[in-house]
């Protein structure tokens, strides 16, 4: 372990940009946080997490798949992919570096998504302990740990000093850049830090959240469950929950015509909204009841159906904190579950 | 407050006079609460809330509700009569099946704000007069009142309920405000100026459709932008345009029928200023075609669906403001 | 630097769409050609039935695709094919452009010109006088798509 | 870079021809000839026209066909709109082979078959018919009932005469929902019909057509003592990706692309009744 006094950050963040470009949560006009590139001068967020979540930078929200231009009876198709940059994502926390092996199963299962193995193939993820976390927090419940975050390099903030512990080789070879800077430090400031987090943790109003009863065999039971009507009464049918959920991966193609050439992107879609499931034949999913249960279903039984029990959701509590209506998916999971 | 809406809910309900109560139902925290149909007084006792966190604007659920069996009853803010009285003017709710209970309103808080000093992990939070004792994890604090308010009801427009068939509490007059301001302020930046607000603002805009699927004056059965055979549909936010003509379209769409309910801001998870846009749209109609408040009155003219011969012409806008 | 400004100018072309109502502006464009009057090859007209007709995301998605500016002709104000389409036509290209106006799109790129079908003349000045202001604003950034440009 | 999926490649329409007032079959090959892929049979093919849309259709030309793949294609939307305004010689972009396919080389292989379709629903199934017909010897009887609107709505409806009737232990029943002129054939729907010839319960099921067909066929063939394990039927929902990514196509924790589209009836019942 070695660490940096947090006055000489920019020092590092200096460093790092000098060969590969640098995000980290900033606080942008709303009083909110998110990714930024950085630029000589910025700092890093207080807020704990960001509105959206890390996954914009592997999953983008739209993204070019494929040219194409038309002449008569004709069709060309360009393949514009390029190799994507060398990037660092700096002050990821936790949950969201959780939600990339979740995104990971989706994504680099066969065939494997290349626009996506690309991002992940460039990027360095460098995630930052929480020592405050919100009453909205239940990642715990994920079995994550949140003073102890996964990632390429974790990271501790304590007392003036930040700490780095490189966790893979990916993680070895960045920290190798920057080594010049660093002190030796030993690990008792972050083993204490990690007790009272852990202890804070436990205090938490969602710290008895459990998703016992959920998983493959309750597939039907649950989505049979009258509850679901009632859940799902008030719900707008909006995307916020899916859009700043970090696991979320849903997504359409659409063309887009230029005039001078087709383009066809992906970009982000919603199992919430009216057109996700509709065909020129009709749609299997009518209301609103049927597409909020296809969302709370796939986090909790479909995904470790399919996963080996492992939940779609990371308790990041983006949702909790965003929709609109206040139903969320501890409410779901509480409504639903056994307790 | 609480307790006699409850009371009143539960006698409705029992005396027949109504099969369902629209109100607000409490979460996990003290802050999130979702609005909920009651069928019967257990549930009430369960659930039922009113707190300063209620902001959810309840008459649009009404579009549905109304056309379901049986009668409704519903709880209104003042500034939601008005939306209610837009979307009765527009034929979306049958007026017969629902039961008005207009009910008090001091102001709803916004918990960014308060979260915005940085406050987090709050457990609870108590109201004395105007301070909050927000109780967290790590100890209590208190804020003011007035400075958390949500941005709508800092500019409250009026305390007055445009319609109800009772009342529980006062009802209380049309309030001056100073909601332009802003709208003001921005009118007088340069092109480029405004030009940049704008950007920062909507560049942050994640396409949720949150402001729209909320917005009481957007209850289209198929939204111009989720219909693939309009031919200008689109629900990417693939370029800064999309996002520029999403939210100028969704304004232009709303002129004349928003009411300025500012749930469309409460709801942005981005927090961009939407109210900045429809306010504009009301400005503007207030100044060219006469002073008008939507849904303050459901016999008034629409001024969007109206002209007289005198109009103002869009050319002589050109010679008009800063720039 | 000043010659490199007016020769970029000079050189700009601009798309400029119009939308024609089919009974005034239509035909005072044609009267227009027929009388061999000059305006810019590059205005293109789009024929409605009405200044009405005129959804406002025809308006923006023009902006989207290229156009530099975009302009509304009708017939005026009390002749409408359809008794009353234009003056519905006027109040919400009020409120639209005021709109745009108010999020930075230059107003110089939207217009609307009430153009009869007996005044060629006035159609071509209008033109004229539409492209001169547009070419004076150069090509529109704000409003276009970025995928649109070659 | 590495292979992607999602990005199509060039095929071309060498013939188009029509079935129905509604149904045309589309021969494609790729540019230089020859088939743009392998396929078993019952798996699908994602056809688009850029700017027009992109959407899944099964592969109606058996994979012992090695000169070109066919598609027949009802008119319902958008895309099939414009395909249907197709000539020859009309590049398209095509990406695939998706889905599972039917096991016709485990499941089926020496058994009797029994195909019923309905409509459109024959498309997915001639794919299975002609191989099965390919490989003759490795399957028992062939029984094809096959019932549409009317007789000018039997796809492929030369083929079936000319060819399929007259092989040798293939029986095709057809019917026609209401009767006409210049039809000499059965009149009814199609679950009636199958209860009306009431098959040896021995045989294997495969089943494809509007969903009420499927449902009252289904039951009709339980009432004869079918066993649900029997069946197989293909399915379809909204795709976009094909390959299980996207999110839209699921039953429950199965996608249809992937996972499907081809099920055992007894599967479909452990998954939640949405589609």
């Amino acid at each position: 372990m070695r660490k940096l006094s947090l006055f000489n950050i920019s020092k590092l963040y200096e460093m790092i940009s000098d060969n590969k470009q640098l995000y980290l949560p900033v606080d942008n006009g709303a009083g909110q946080a998110g990714y930024k590139k950085w630029e000589y001068g910025m700092t890093m967020s207080q807020a704990l997490n960001t509105v959206r979540s890390a996954k914009d930078f592997f999953f983008p929200q739209t993204e070019n798949l494929v040219d194409f231009k038309m002449n008569g009876k004709n069709i060309e198709i360009i393949d514009t992919r390029s190799e994507a940059e060398d990037f660092v994502l700096f002050g990821v926390r936790a949950c969201d570096a959780r939600s990339f092996s979740i995104l990971d199963k989706v994504f680099l299962s066969d065939p494997v998504d290349s626009f996506y193995k690309s991002r992940r193939e460039h990027g360095t993820v460098i995630t930052l302990s929480c020592t405050r976390p919100e009453e909205t927090c239940f990642c715990t419940a994920f079995g994550i740990d949140p003073s102890n975050p996964e990632g390429d390099i974790s990271s501790w903030i304590e007392d003036g000093d930040i700490y780095f512990e490189a966790i893979t080789d990916k993680g070895a070879v960045l920290m190798d850049s920057f080594q010049s800077i660093l002190d030796e430090a030993d690990e008792s400031a972050v083993e204490t830090q990690k007790t009272e987090t852990r202890k804070i943790m436990a205090k938490l109003p969602l710290a008895d959240f459990n998703l016992d009863g959920f998983g493959d065999a309750a597939l039907l039971e649950k989505f049979n469950s009258p509850k679901w009507a009632e859940l799902s009464r008030t719900c707008l049918g909006c995307g916020t929950c899916t859009f700043v959920c970090p696991t979320c991966q849903c997504y359409d193609i659409c063309d887009f015509d230029t005039g001078h050439e087709v383009k066809r992107f992906r970009c982000w879609d919603s199992c919430m909204y009216s057109d996700f499931t509709k065909m020129a034949h009709g749609n299997p999913r009518v209301t609103q009841m049927e597409k909020f249960r296809q969302r709370f279903m796939h986090k909790l039984v479909y995904f470790p159906a399919n996963n080996n029990g492992e939940y779609g959701c990371v308790g990041c509590g983006r949702c909790l904190a965003k929709c609109p209506i206040s139903m969320n998916i501890a409410k779901v999971a509480k409504k639903l579950g056994d307790n | 407050m609480q307790e006699i809406m409850k009371q009143r809910a539960s006698v409705l309900l029992q005396e027949g006079k109504v099969d369902r109560v629209l109100g607000w139902q409490a979460g996990v925290f003290v802050y999130d609460i979702t609005p909920s149909v009651f069928t019967n007084a257990e549930d009430l006792d369960h659930g039922f809330v009113y707190n300063d966190f209620c902001g959810n604007n309840l008459s649009k659920y009404l579009v549905k509700e109304s056309r379901k069996e049986g009668k409704v009853a519903v709880f209104l803010k003042p500034c939601d009569t008005y939306s209610f009285n837009q979307l009765i003017k527009e034929n979306r709710i049958l007026r017969d099946k629902v039961y008005v209970i207009g009910i008090e309103c001091g102001g709803k808080a916004d918990i960014e704000k308060i979260k915005a000093d940085g406050i987090r992990g709050v457990t609870g939070i108590t109201g004395e007069d105007d301070t909050y004792i927000v109780d967290t994890i790590y100890g209590s604090t208190q804020v003011s009142k007035s400075r958390v308010l949500l941005e709508r009801c800092m500019n409250c427009k009026s305390k007055k309920h445009v319609v109800y068939d009772e009342l529980i509490g006062d009802d209380g007059e049309v309030q001056v405000t100073d909601r332009f301001d802003m709208v003001e302020k921005l009118e007088k930046m340069s092109a480029d100026e405004r030009f940049e607000f704008w950007r920062g603002e909507l560049s942050r805009c994640i396409r949720c459709n949150a402001c729209r699927n909320v917005c009481p004056a957007c209850t289209c059965e198929k939204c111009v932008f989720d219909n693939d055979d309009s031919g200008v549909a689109g629900k990417a936010s693939a370029d800064t345009f999309e996002e520029n003509m999403y939210h100028i379209i969704r304004a232009f769409h709303v002129a004349g029928r928003c009411t300025d309910c500012g749930e469309c801001s409460r709801v942005c998870p981005q927090n961009i200023p939407l109210h900045l846009l429809n306010r504009k749209g009301i400005k503007d109609i207030n100044e060219y075609f006469g002073a008008f408040q939507a849904g303050e009155d459901c016999e008034a003219i629409s001024p969007m669906t109206a002209f007289t011969k005198e109009d103002v012409e869009p050319g002589t806008l050109h010679t008009k403001g800063g720039n | 630097m000043q010659i490199n400004e007016t020769s970029e100018i000079s050189k700009f072309k601009p798309v400029i769409v119009a939308f024609c109502c089919n009974w005034c502006s239509y035909a005072g464009a044609d009267l227009a050609g027929n009388n061999r009057l000059n305006y810019p090859a590059d205005v293109k007209i789009i024929r409605l039935p009405c200044s009405c007709r005129v959804n406002p995301m025809f308006i923006l998605r023009a902006f989207q695709k290229g156009a530099d500016g975009v302009i509304i002709c009708g017939c005026h104000p009390g002749d409408c094919h359809y008794t009353t389409g234009n003056y519905y036509a006027r109040r919400r290209m009020t409120i639209l452009f005021s709109m745009l106006d108010y999020l930075g799109i230059d107003r110089g790129r939207t217009r609307v010109e009430w153009v009869s079908a007996a005044e060629g003349a006035k159609f071509a000045a209008t033109m004229n006088d539409f492209a001169e202001t547009v070419i004076k604003l150069g090509p529109n950034k704000r409003l276009g798509d970025l995928r649109c440009r070659k | 870079m590495i292979e992607e999926t999602l990005i199509p490649k060039l095929g071309r329409v060498t013939d188009v021809r029509i079935d129905t007032p509604d149904v045309k079959t589309f021969r494609v090959v790729s540019p230089d000839g020859g088939k743009c892929f392998e396929h078993i049979p019952g798996q699908c093919a994602m056809l688009s026209i850029p700017g027009i849309g992109e959407a899944m259709f099964s592969i109606t030309s058996s994979p012992t066909n090695t000169e070109y793949m066919e598609f027949s294609i009802k008119k319902c939307g958008c895309l099939t709109n414009w395909l249907h305004l197709m000539e020859p010689g009309q590049a398209i972009a095509i990406r695939g082979p998706y889905g599972n396919g039917f096991p016709v080389e485990t499941d089926f292989r020496g058994k009797d078959l029994l195909f019923v379709a309905g409509g459109i629903g024959l498309a997915p199934l001639r794919s299975v018919i002609n191989y099965v017909r390919h490989y003759r010897a490795n399957y028992g009887t062939v029984d094809i009932v096959y019932g549409s609107r009317s007789k000018e709505d039997l796809v492929d409806y030369n083929e079936i005469i000319e060819e399929w009737s007259r092989e040798e232990g293939v029986n095709v029943h057809l019917t026609i929902d209401r009767a006409q002129e210049n039809w000499d054939g059965h009149v009814g729907f199609v679950p009636n019909y199958v209860k009306e010839l009431g098959f040896d319960v021995n045989k294997t099921v495969i089943i494809c057509g509007p969903p009420i067909m499927i449902k009252f066929t289904l039951a009709g063939l339980q009432e004869l003592g079918f066993e649900k394990k029997q069946v197989y039927t293909t399915m379809e929902l909204k795709m976009k990706c094909g390959v299980g990514k996207c999110g839209r196509c699921n039953i429950g924790g199965k996608y249809v692309c992937k996972d499907g589209p081809v099920f055992r009836c007894d599967q479909l019942d452990e998954m939640p009744n949405e589609y």
